[in-house]
């Protein structure tokens, strides 16, 4: 599975995407996983309340399932426009 | 429908007038276009980041529900991304209807929704280091008037 | 401030720029263009009366109301007379503000007052010969919202 | 008084404007003046609904006085925009 990280999500863990081999049933759960497995994860996913996911490209919600997705994102509230 | 998202400046002067040849049957054009702006003078540039990809089909869904509410002739989005200056323009939107009223409105719900809804995070430059731009409650509530 | 009331056609993307580079710290411009639209395939050309004097008189108190409302940058307005083509564009407004909700409120608060009470008559030229355009029971009504 | 006719008005009375010597004191009792005089103000003047009317390049009302006043324009609603 892809992950992949943006802004300040991107700088804190310190790589812009990465292949992840999981078995983690849910988003939160690969939160979890990852959390449990670093530091720079860890001070990452600190405050969910001011991160977002997307699965495959669309957003979508920590508890939304991973099964068939290919590509997850992390990433800060979006600020553009 | 028209849209870019491009690392390159644009002529927002020549966009309008390219989409305005274009339309047929239009009595109004709505144009809004978004400058860095040096709030407190301190600003040296802005960084801003997207998801390439993810960005196209995002704002491709946000014109597709304008074009569903309002009878739009026709509807522009550029937005760029990568390193800007202080009063370089950042992204345009134009729409075309047959009344004003679809036109601004059409326009004001591309702007509420490619503010929060379109991934791009913009990353400001100053003297004291770099900041990431928090996003506004206010732009989120601005979703619940659609 | 810029306010013309002219008979000679204008370049809608030209003044947008020059509008836009003339601004300091506006992080938003809303420009509206007004196009003479041809509803049902009828109409040959429109000619628009005003009331030299007056027209101007009028728009600079509106500007004047806009800008006492909101906090602009600047205030473009470009309204033409005389007899216009369908395709033509008939007038402009242009709006620069820190933000975007000052913007585009102060666009559409000049177009609707433009639209009621800016000295400006429209006559259509059809194949069944001319009629004055009636003021819409909308516009009016559309006054009360500000 | 300079008297000014726009729009469908002046196409009835059939010019653009006049000068008018009159003793009325309000843009009512101007009208009333006028309509007596001929059919083509009767005509223009016969529907005070869609009538609008400016004192020096000001919108006034029917009751306003014209004590001063150098220039009464009327008109149909203004279609701008």
């Amino acid at each position: 599975m892809d992950v992949l990280y943006f802004a300040w999500v991107r700088e804190r863990i310190g790589l812009p995407r990465e292949q992840i081999d999981t078995t983690a049933a849910t988003v939160m759960a690969l939160i979890e996983e990852l959390k449990a497995r670093e530091e720079r994860y860890a001070l990452a996913f600190c405050d969910l309340k001011s991160l977002r996911v997307a699965l495959d490209q669309k957003l979508s919600s920590f508890d939304a399932p991973l099964a068939g997705v290919r590509e997850v994102a992390f990433f800060p509230p979006m600020t553009g426009g | 429908m028209h849209l870019s998202v491009q690392k390159a400046a644009f002529d927002a002067g020549a966009e309008l007038n390219a989409f305005s040849a274009g339309v047929v049957g239009a009595g109004a054009v709505v144009s809004f276009t978004g400058i860095v702006r040096d709030a407190d003078g301190t600003l040296s540039a802005m960084e801003i980041e997207h998801y390439p990809g993810m960005t196209e089909a995002a704002i491709g869904a946000i014109i597709t529900q304008a074009q569903t509410r309002w009878d739009l002739a026709d509807v522009l989005v550029i937005h760029r991304y990568g390193r800007l200056e202080p009063g370089a323009q950042i992204m345009m939107v134009a729409t075309a209807a047959r009344h004003r009223v679809a036109a601004f409105e059409a326009a004001e719900f591309l702007m509420d929704y490619l503010k929060s809804r379109a991934p791009f995070w913009k990353k400001e430059f100053g003297h004291d280091g770099a900041t990431w731009v928090a996003a506004k409650e206010e732009d989120e509530s601005a979703l619940t008037r659609w």
